[in-house]
């Protein structure tokens, strides 16, 4: 899946009805009609570096630290896509190690969500921690995962 | 060869660096900018890089044996990506001699153990051979740039290296080889002595 | 010292090279710019262009590049850098025409450029950088007789590899 | 716990660096990496709050996703100070449960465990520090594990 930079006229691409800061960036069921979906700001700073697979969605890797060279990973898939997650999370994974030679990628996974267990492992990506009532989901604190994939060179 | 430390440049080290930069030898051998620069903007930019541009340069202070400042690291080029950056640096006129190798090595030391940078590049003006010999500069440079600069009344040419980590194992391994020599000739004496 | 004196080329640019013209890059032209950027390898002071997004696209433009183009058609950018003190006369070019442009079409541009840079001010030094991923940005810079100054290894990464920067270089002799 | 005095981010950025060596981590900064300036832009941009105790320094971020829930870091092993200043956040913020990056191996390990956290999970070579790569232990805890000072 060929990821490219960001342009003005992918300003839709950047909010869906996904949870915010969510790994697994995919459209969520029965999303209130009044609440407001998630969006992400365009990039603008060397702070983070946002790519995006066109009709597809968005790969964005913030809290970028160059010295640990690390970075959190959020992705947004659009309703019409969402069965190219997969496709579009390795190649989140691969562009990070390849193209910005960082060493990890993390991101929060909420199993309240139910994500497809199998996309993660799919991309290289493991389980690493849980934290109870991390975010609030549905009317309740719900725990979140944090997910990571770690070079080996 | 004395130790030298570390320490991030704040607002109090603006003084002694702005004198450098001043300083005759260190223009020829560096950068002559400041000679037209005035005073203000000489603080002004200095201050600039201590607030807002760590992405781009960054500015360090070397002390001596007890803290006292010897001179100055810093560096530009920075391609956090790559991991990799040009290092210059300035050693006040009453530490010239003592300081120069010590200083180098700390501060690559500091690149690679903390900044996670891989390498380093290095430029010197050719005449310039305060801390290597010509022949020495001449066996390290990889770039020869004629005409690079016209500083205090001369052109001068850049020559530019790079060193990676290969280059700073073999380093490291050298000094450890000396250090295993040096202790070696003075068990040798001990024992010729007792 | 090994300059070549540049003779001033014939006042008619070269057969089949285009009719060179060039401005500062204004909002209008972006669609042009951000196109040639879609380029993988349109290495304009970067060495991921197809990744770089809007906003750093134009901060590597800034305000001291120009957009070059051939019979009024966007063609590619430059940007002349001044390097060291002002009384050192050294410029960095960076120059990248798009991969549908002719080889041909980088020989008169460069020479349009440096006719341009030297009629109004003094050059003792133009230096070009690229990188040895950058086969077309080499062959240019061969092509057009600089001279190579070496190579500094390993300062950065593309597709995952480390590579070098080749420096080349013309000297003009001294006029004044 | 009236005598925690809160610093403003210049002035906690001062404070970590004069702390030997037990500020690197401390909510994600590193006075050996980072000046004050960009120490302060750090505490900032994360809505860091740092207050000082005697010698040690405590602070916390708000989970903006939870706001219930705090990140928590300290520079000292004592672990009744830490459970004070947890008992501090929940009558000031209505914290009802707490999270702490530990690096692998620090001083701080001791004091979390002491005051009632435990361990659920190790973010692999989360941070590079003196030429390796270390890992960082998440703690947690809810304001009901924490130990009765």
């Amino acid at each position: 899946m060929m990821l490219r930079g960001y342009r003005a006229g992918d300003l839709e691409l950047l909010s869906g009805t996904w949870l915010s800061g969510e790994l697994l960036g995919l459209p969520l069921p029965n999303w209130p009609v009044l609440a407001e979906p998630a969006t992400v700001g365009p990039p603008s700073d060397e702070t983070s570096e946002l790519c995006v697979a066109p009709g597809t969605g968005f790969v964005r890797y913030c809290d970028v630290d160059w010295v640990h060279r690390r970075a959190r990973l959020e992705i947004g898939v659009r309703r019409e896509a969402v069965d190219s997650a997969e496709l579009l999370i390795s190649a989140a994974v691969a562009y990070g190690f390849r193209t910005l030679s960082l060493r990890r990628v993390y991101g929060w996974v909420t199993p309240a969500t139910h994500p497809p267990p199998y996309l993660c492992e799919r991309a290289g990506l493991q389980r690493e921690a849980t934290i109870p009532s991390a975010v609030w989901f549905d009317g309740r604190p719900v725990p979140r995962e944090i997910w990571a994939a770690v070079r080996r060179d | 060869m004395s130790f030298v430390t570390l320490r991030h440049f704040t607002l109090d080290d603006i003084a002694a660096r702005t004198g450098l930069l001043r300083e005759t030898r260190f223009q020829a051998n560096l950068t002559d900018f400041a000679v037209s620069t005035a005073d203000d903007a000489l603080l002004a930019n200095q201050r600039r890089t201590i607030a807002e541009e760590h992405h781009v340069k960054q500015i360090f202070t070397l002390c001596g044996p007890n803290d006292e400042t010897v001179g100055f690291a810093w560096i530009t080029t920075i391609d956090w990506r790559s991991q990799s950056c040009e290092l210059s640096f300035g050693v006040l006129p009453k530490f010239r001699g003592g300081f120069g190798i010590t200083a180098v090595r700390a501060a690559l030391h500091y690149l690679r153990s903390e900044l996670n940078m891989q390498v380093i590049i290095n430029q010197v003006l050719d005449h310039n051979t305060m801390l290597q010999s010509a022949e020495s500069l001449a066996a390290a440079s990889r770039v020869r740039c004629e005409f690079d600069s016209y500083t205090v009344g001369q052109w001068r040419t850049a020559m530019f290296w790079t060193d990676t980590e290969d280059d700073a194992r073999i380093q490291d391994l050298k000094v450890a080889q000396r250090r295993r020599d040096l202790a070696e000739r003075i068990r040798a004496k001990a024992n010729q002595a007792s | 010292m090994t300059s070549t004196v540049l003779r001033a080329p014939a006042s008619r640019p070269a057969t089949g090279a285009p009719a060179w013209s060039a401005r500062a890059c204004s909002d209008s032209d972006y669609d042009d710019v951000l196109a040639f950027f879609s380029e993988p390898d349109f290495f304009f002071r970067t060495a991921e262009p197809d990744t770089r997004s809007e906003w750093e696209i134009r901060k590597l433009v800034g305000a001291d590049t120009r957009l070059l183009l051939a019979d009024d058609e966007p063609a590619g950018l430059y940007a002349l850098e001044g390097f060291g003190g002002e009384h050192g006369c050294h410029y960095q070019l960076h120059l990248r025409l798009r991969a549908a442009a002719p080889n041909a079409w980088w020989h008169s541009a460069f020479e349009e450029i440096v006719r341009a840079l030297t009629w109004k001010k003094e050059l003792v030094r133009l230096a070009v950088q690229v990188g040895e991923f950058d086969g077309r940005g080499l062959a240019f810079a061969r092509s057009l007789g600089l001279t190579e100054e070496g190579t500094l290894a390993s300062v950065v990464r593309h597709g995952g590899q480390r590579y070098g920067y080749v420096f080349f270089a013309r000297i003009w002799a001294l006029t004044s | 716990m009236t005598d925690l005095e809160r610093l403003d981010p210049p002035a906690a950025a001062a404070a970590l660096r004069a702390t030997p060596d037990g500020a690197r981590g401390f909510l994600g900064v590193d006075p050996v990496t980072q000046n004050d300036m960009a120490i302060a832009g750090e505490l900032t941009r994360l809505g860091a709050h740092v207050f000082r105790r005697g010698q040690a320094l405590l602070g916390f971020v708000p989970n903006s996703e939870q706001p219930r829930q705090a990140t928590v870091a300290t520079t000292s092993a004592d672990p009744d100070l830490m459970t004070e200043f947890l008992t501090f956040l929940g009558s000031y913020q209505r914290c009802t449960s707490y999270v702490a990056m530990v690096p692998s191996g620090s001083a701080a390990e001791s004091t979390f465990n002491g005051c009632g956290f435990h361990r659920t999970g190790t973010l692999r070579g989360h941070r590079y520090q003196t030429g390796q790569y270390q890992d960082v232990h998440v703690y947690f805890a809810t304001v009901g594990d924490l130990c009765r000072s």
